[in-house]
């Protein structure tokens, strides 16, 4: 079952790919719906009648498709595995996969390479369902390649754009310098346990039950420890856009929109929270690395944040908005909230792929058109979408009881409540948390006033510039008004507002009456953290050698690791009084940028900002301008021109003036081959006898 | 010395005497009878190996096909005796005397260290469960079907490609060697063939 | 005692030397009148007398034929490769006989008349010698030996018997009986193929190579009247086996109307134009012998055998059955000479790689699969 | 019984003379007769020492060298064929073409 629902999206993409061609559109944009469809209805199937009636402790579904690696005591199997953590992914990854595939259909009307798009969209699910899925490090890592390949293809989508091209390649490179991260990881992981996997095979259980259960006294192990998350985050700062590997997401909204919202929103950047939610064994035990994870989780978020103040692109500003809140759920990472990170990635999922999907329709409407300060007004020509995309807007500030209220506020209680950073950090890394919320709201506000408020701009500035798509939006006039997008384009809108609206309540904390049904749900699968100062001590021996139940206890971090309680000493009153500040922030935020840009919708921003603070000056002259220097002036033309060649060179002339005496030997005589052949077999013998006798 | 060495020494006497008549005679009919006698001499010795279905095979086989195919290239081309062109690889026949011991005497230090007693085998002829028993048809087939089923079917596509690549080779097409060969097969037997022998010899 | 060949005692060898003597015999005379059989049957088919004057109804004639044979005079002609020429008679006829060892004649343990007397005797024989021979002649069986590769036993003879052919049409250095080899050994190769493939949708049921087992696995019957012959075994299977093999055999023996190698009105008399006397009459008892070791096959694999009504109450009857199917399939090979025409050389060839050897591949499947659902 | 090392000997000195016959005959059928004398003479090794360690392996693998076998002859016929049609010769000598 688990392996339908990976296969079926690569089943479309087969279709698609080999024969999309010759399909219709309409075909092409069923088959590859439908295949994500099939998956989304297994993985609903599977979730809610295969893994939720399994009692708490024993949540975990294998299955093994093939062995892949045998080599010694390595091995890495095509299995997959649901557990909670998994599941929801899945979950969410089909869900608004699905509703992203079905937009797409409408929104890539007409685009000559849509059964590519198509192929490609179908073939980064395959992959991310594979990374979520997989058993082991190794599948996971086919998985993180595949996504990082697809969004590759994806971002140069646009094959005729020079920018697309050079996005993508970007995307990649910054990707493959995280991945080094990732690889030496999995095989510091190997050679620390012997294992990769994370389920527990034959008698050998897995690594993050092995980590769990390294006894405090075992200090050295420590260092390695650290390692492994350091480096595990490094490959998650490459994908999941953390600083300093984030210059990738912003030039990567050069893809379609829709890719925007399923690759660089909802889905394949969630992944370095996948994977530190997943390894959060070993993550927990390095304070070092958490407290690096949380101080940059805090600082991209800030950082970006402030960038996206000052961008007018409408996609910048919602792909910074991305490496923000990513930043955000990194900070939850790191302050020991893996299941609040991991509650933010579902909300944000809903909301950003929501406001995507309907700045999507925003530049559909505008033909193409995505400067916001050539906007303004649209709401009585696209209401749908401007009452679908007020439900992200408020939702990504912090609205309440939206869902993005619920787990932002969850976020910024657990950094200032944290325990397993230094006394004090968490208070203020709370205040950047809070910061870059005040900030949230209102780079948000802002883009929405200059979008939808105000009277229109468009009617002086609209032109083609050069975000126009080469083919895209010909049979659509060139100088008509905005117009709403059609029914297969708001309709995902609509469905990932009510999401975005509701999807809050399925982890309500306790403080505010809920019951925080996620966390619960999650807990089993995610480590926690033992206090700072008495974490040496504080970690319970894990006894799950001895549990009867083997596999599902033998499984990821071990619920008997996790504490009875961690809010057994929360104090309901702060909590409460900290949902009151980041109401209060938020709808601070959305005042302000209310105030500031209805009345001058155009007013200047910061240079710095504008230009995002010169990051990639700073790397084109830091790094890349002496990389290409060092490449050209030493490897290329003293290294390779020299050295390399003149060996590869001097040997051919070697070998060219032997060889003109020994082709004497080619007599072409087959007798005298034979005889040739007889004096060397006769000689080897004649070897072989002589070390026998002796 | 009982009577079967006697047996082996004889069989093994005439299968030597008639290899060296297959590398000695210049007329290449004598060479394919030289090789039938010492098949169906091996033929004999797998018999005394317990290896029946093997020395069947190796008469049906290799005497009655693939040496028939031999002797009737032989014929086809009617190549009577070898072709007196000049030898130009002289050395090699003062060099085959030489190699030739050397090889054997290399071959008998080796074999001098071989010593194995043969294991107690059930009469093939008499057994109860011929499967059981060695060189037996059900035997083999036991092990060609089970442990080696890939490499048989493997054999199996080989000869395909083998008498496809044939068929190929051999095709008549224009040349006046074929023509010769046409006139050879050609059912009219009122136009007897040339004999490549009478005109080719130079 | 460890080798096959050690294993033989005085018993076997004797017994064996005895039977192949006796049996050789017979199959001579089984050839001989064969021939004279062959001119009454054709002569009558013809609407003529035939021979009829040695002896009564000209019975004794093979034997005049055979003085005949012997006492014309043995021309070598001039041209030929001596050694080749006089060994090639030799080589088709050797093999040829050398397969009666495995004839299923009759039953195991038949009670041999005179039995006891015989083997008494031979023992005093052997006392007088200071052997103790321990002989036991009371019963006998009718065959010389059961050989677990019988079928491939005779498959490798007769298989050799080609290189006879072969030999004396390049030995006589003629072109007549170089395009008789030719044409004989390219027929022989392709028809053995036919006849060896439409024999493995027999074995399927028999599940053995041992021609006596064969003969025994085919007793009893079917409800009661239907014998339990191969021919009938895995129906159709059995019955479309059964006619492959049987134009396959008349080719692999080079008879009408596959007759070819010897074509009178084309090649004169084939490879062995240039071959007189007592050479010729080895070829032409070869020929014959090759048609009564088909025959005998065709019996044992597809008729029974020796098997027939009473054989289990009178052993020696099983001989009778045998030798009556036997002639049945010798009078067809006649029959076949007195009615058919011959084919032409690539109508023959055309017949047997694209018609019979697709057949009997065929008909190995449809055994296969019949053999897997039904035995 | 007959020992092991009689066979081997055998079979070495069969195949030695297939070898010798590879480079002293110049005619490319009786070389290729050699090499099936070669195979032949590793067929008897590989039965006898089925034999000697009372597994049908060996004997499993004279078979398919024997299919091997017929594979050769026929293309190598083949080859013989088409060689004769093209050089009026079957000297293997003739048949240089190879060299440089």
């Amino acid at each position: 079952m688990l392996k339908w629902i990976v296969l079926a999206p690569l089943i479309g993409a087969i279709i698609n790919g080999f024969f999309g061609k010759r399909l219709g559109e309409k075909l092409i944009g069923l088959i590859a719906s439908a295949s994500v469809a099939v998956s989304a209805v297994l993985a609903f199937f599977v979730f809610f009648t295969k893994l939720l009636p399994l009692p708490v402790g024993e949540r975990l579904i294998t299955e093994h498709f093939f062995t892949w690696i045998k080599v010694g005591n390595f091995q890495a199997d095509f299995a997959y595995l649901l557990d909670p953590l998994s599941g929801i992914y899945i979950l969410f990854i089909t869900g608004v996969g699905l509703l992203i595939h079905i937009y797409a259909t409408g929104y890539m009307h007409g685009d000559p390479g849509y059964y590519r798009f198509f192929t490609y969209l179908n073939l980064f699910m395959f992959m991310m369902l594979t990374l979520v899925l997989a058993d082991n490090l190794l599948l996971l890592f086919v998985g993180w390649e595949g996504v990082g390949l697809c969004s590759y293809l994806l971002i140069g989508y646009y094959i005729r754009r020079q920018e697309a091209g050079d996005a993508a390649k970007k995307a990649f490179i910054t990707n493959r310098i995280g991945d080094f991260g990732y690889m030496i990881a999995m095989f510091l992981v190997f050679t620390t346990f012997g294992t990769i996997s994370f389920v527990a095979k034959g008698d050998v259980p897995s690594f993050l039950t092995q980590a769990a259960a390294l006894s405090p006294e075992a200090i050295w192990t420590f260092g390695t420890m650290t390692a492994i998350a350091l480096l595990l985050f490094v490959g998650a700062t490459g994908k999941s856009a953390q600083i300093p590997l984030f210059v990738w997401l912003p030039d990567a909204m050069a893809g379609p929109t829709p890719v925007s919202a399923l690759i660089h929103a909802a889905t394949m950047v969630t992944a370095g929270v996948y994977l530190t939610a997943r390894c959060s064994a070993v993550v927990v035990k390095s304070p070092t690395a958490m407290a690096v994870m949380a101080v940059i989780g805090a600082a991209t978020a800030i950082f970006a944040a402030t960038i996206g103040l000052a961008q007018n692109d409408i996609k910048k500003v919602l792909a910074y908005s991305t490496v923000s809140q990513l930043g955000y759920m990194f900070l939850a990472c790191g302050v020991g909230a893996i299941t609040a990170g991991v509650f933010h990635v579902v909300t944000h999922a809903f909301f950003k792929a929501l406001l995507f999907l309907g700045s999507g329709s925003v530049i559909h409407g505008m033909h193409e058109e995505q400067d916001i300060r050539k906007m303004g007004g649209l709401k009585k020509y696209m209401p749908i979408t401007f009452a679908t995309m007020m439900a992200g807007w408020l939702a990504i500030s912090g609205f309440p009881l939206l869902s993005g209220f619920f787990s932002k506020d969850e976020i910024l209680w657990k950094t200032w409540s944290t325990e397993s950073l230094p006394h004090g950090w968490g208070k203020f890394l709370w205040v950047i948390a809070a910061l870059t919320a005040l900030l949230t709201a209102i780079y948000m506000t802002r883009m929405m006033v200059m979008t939808f408020f105000g009277a229109s701009r468009f009617g002086k500035a609209h032109g083609h510039d050069d975000h126009h798509g080469d083919h895209h939006g010909d049979d659509h006039g060139h100088h008509g008004d905005p117009h709403e997008s059609p029914a297969v384009m708001w309709i995902p809108l609509a469905v990932l507002a009510v999401l975005s609206i509701v999807g809050g309540f399925i982890g309500v904390p306790a403080a505010l009456g809920g019951s925080n049904h996620f966390e619960h749900f999650l807990e089993p699968v995610i480590a926690h953290v033992a206090p700072a100062g008495e974490s040496a001590h504080a970690l319970p021996v894990a006894t799950d050698h001895g549990t009867p139940h083997g596999a599902p206890a033998d499984h990821v971090a071990a619920a008997s690791a996790a504490p009875a309680h961690a809010d057994a000493h929360h104090d309901v009153g702060t909590e409460r009084l900290f949902t009151v500040i980041s109401v209060l922030l938020g709808f601070l935020g959305i005042g302000i940028g209310a105030a500031v840009w209805l009345k001058n919708p155009l007013k200047p921003m910061s240079k710095v900002l504008e230009n995002k603070y010169y990051v990639d000056e700073i790397y084109e002259t830091t790094v890349i301008q002496p990389l290409e220097h060092t490449s050209r002036d030493l490897l290329w033309k003293v290294v390779d021109v020299r050295i390399i060649d003149g060996f590869v060179n001097g040997a051919a002339r070697t070998f060219a003036g032997l060889s003109g005496i020994l082709r004497h030997t080619q007599s072409g005589y087959a007798r005298n081959y034979a005889a040739v052949i007889l004096i060397g077999a006769i000689i080897i013998i004649g070897y072989f006898g002589f070390l026998a006798t002796r | 010395m009982e009577t079967i060495h006697l047996l082996f020494l004889a069989i093994a006497a005439l299968a030597v005497v008639s290899a060296f008549n297959i590398i000695l005679q210049r007329n290449p009919i004598y060479s394919a009878i030289g090789l039938i006698i010492v098949l169906c001499c091996l033929a004999g010795l797998f018999l005394t190996l317990y290896a029946q279905f093997i020395a069947a095979i190796q008469i049906i086989v290799y005497a009655g096909a693939i040496m028939v195919l031999f002797v009737f290239v032989i014929m086809l081309l009617n190549v009577r005796e070898e072709e007196s062109r000049t030898d130009r690889q002289k050395y090699l026949k003062f060099l085959a005397a030489p190699l030739f011991l050397a090889l054997l005497a290399e071959v008998a230090v080796v074999i001098r260290f071989v010593n194995m007693p043969a294991p107690a085998i059930e009469d093939p002829n008499t057994a109860i469960d011929p499967s059981q028993s060695l060189g037996t048809v059900e035997s083999i087939a036991h092990v060609m079907f089970t442990d080696f089923v890939l490499p048989f079917e493997a054999t199996s596509v080989l000869i395909l490609m083998a008498i496809v690549g044939a068929m190929y080779l051999a095709r008549r097409d224009s040349g006046e060697g074929a023509e010769r060969i046409e006139q050879a097969l050609a059912t009219d037997a009122a136009q007897p063939p040339v004999a490549v022998h009478e005109d080719s010899g130079h | 005692m460890s080798s096959i060949l050690n294993s033989i005692d005085l018993q076997f060898i004797l017994g064996s030397l005895i039977k192949t003597a006796v049996f050789w015999i017979c199959i001579m005379i089984v050839v001989a009148y064969t021939v004279y059989a062959e001119r009454r049957v054709l002569a009558v088919i013809q609407n003529r007398l035939g021979p009829n004057r040695v002896g009564w109804q000209g019975l004794l004639q093979p034997f005049a034929d055979l003085i005949k044979f012997i006492f014309k005079e043995d021309i070598i002609p001039f041209a030929v490769n001596k050694v080749l020429y006089l060994i090639a008679p030799v080589v088709v006829l050797v093999p040829a006989m050398m397969v009666l060892i495995v004839y299923p004649f009759g039953p195991r343990n038949v009670p041999l008349p005179g039995g006891e007397v015989l083997s008494n005797m031979l023992n005093n024989f052997g006392n007088s010698l200071g052997y103790d021979w321990a002989l036991d002649l009371t019963h006998i069986d009718l065959f010389v030996s059961n050989f677990n590769v019988g079928l491939l036993y005779i498959f490798a003879l007769t298989g050799l018997g080609v290189y006879g052919i072969v030999i004396a049409g390049w030995a006589s250095n003629s072109k007549y009986s170089l395009m008789g080899g030719l044409r004989s050994s390219a027929q022989m190769i392709s028809y053995e193929l036919a006849l060896s493939l439409s024999v493995v949708a027999v074995l399927i049921p028999a599940g053995t190579l041992d021609l006596v087992k064969i003969v025994e696995l085919q007793g009893g019957t079917w409800f009661g009247f239907i014998p339990k012959w191969n021919l009938l075994a895995l129906f159709p299977a059995g019955l479309i086996a059964f006619v492959v093999y049987l134009i396959s055999a008349i080719a692999e023996t080079n008879r009408v109307p596959f007759d070819l190698p010897e074509a009178e009105t084309e090649l004169v008399a084939g490879f062995h134009t240039e071959y007189s006397a007592l050479k010729f009459a080895l070829f032409f008892m070869g020929e014959y012998v090759n048609m009564t070791t088909v025959s005998v096959l065709a019996t044992t694999l597809f008729l029974g055998g020796w098997q027939g009504p009473l054989v289990g109450t009178y052993p020696w009857l099983g001989l009778v059955w045998f030798v009556g199917k036997v002639f049945f399939f010798l009078f067809l090979y006649i029959w076949l000479r007195g009615t058919l025409p011959r084919f032409r050389y690539d109508q023959l060839m055309n017949f047997g790689w694209k018609i019979l050897l697709p057949a009997a591949l065929v008909n190995i499947v449809i055994a296969a699969v019949l053999g897997v659902l039904f035995l | 019984m007959i020992p092991l090392s009689w066979y081997l000997a055998l079979s070495a000195v069969l195949f030695t003379i297939g070898v010798v016959g590879v480079i002293i005959q110049r005619n490319v059928i009786v070389l290729f007769m050699c090499v099936e004398l070669m195979l032949n003479a590793v067929n008897l090794t590989l039965v006898a020492f089925s034999r000697f360690l009372g597994d049908m392996t060996g004997q499993l693998f004279v078979f398919i060298v024997m299919a091997v076998a017929a594979a050769e002859a026929a293309v190598g016929l083949a080859i013989i064929i088409s060689l004769f049609r093209n050089r009026e010769t079957l000297n293997i000598d003739e048949a240089d073409l190879l060299k440089l």
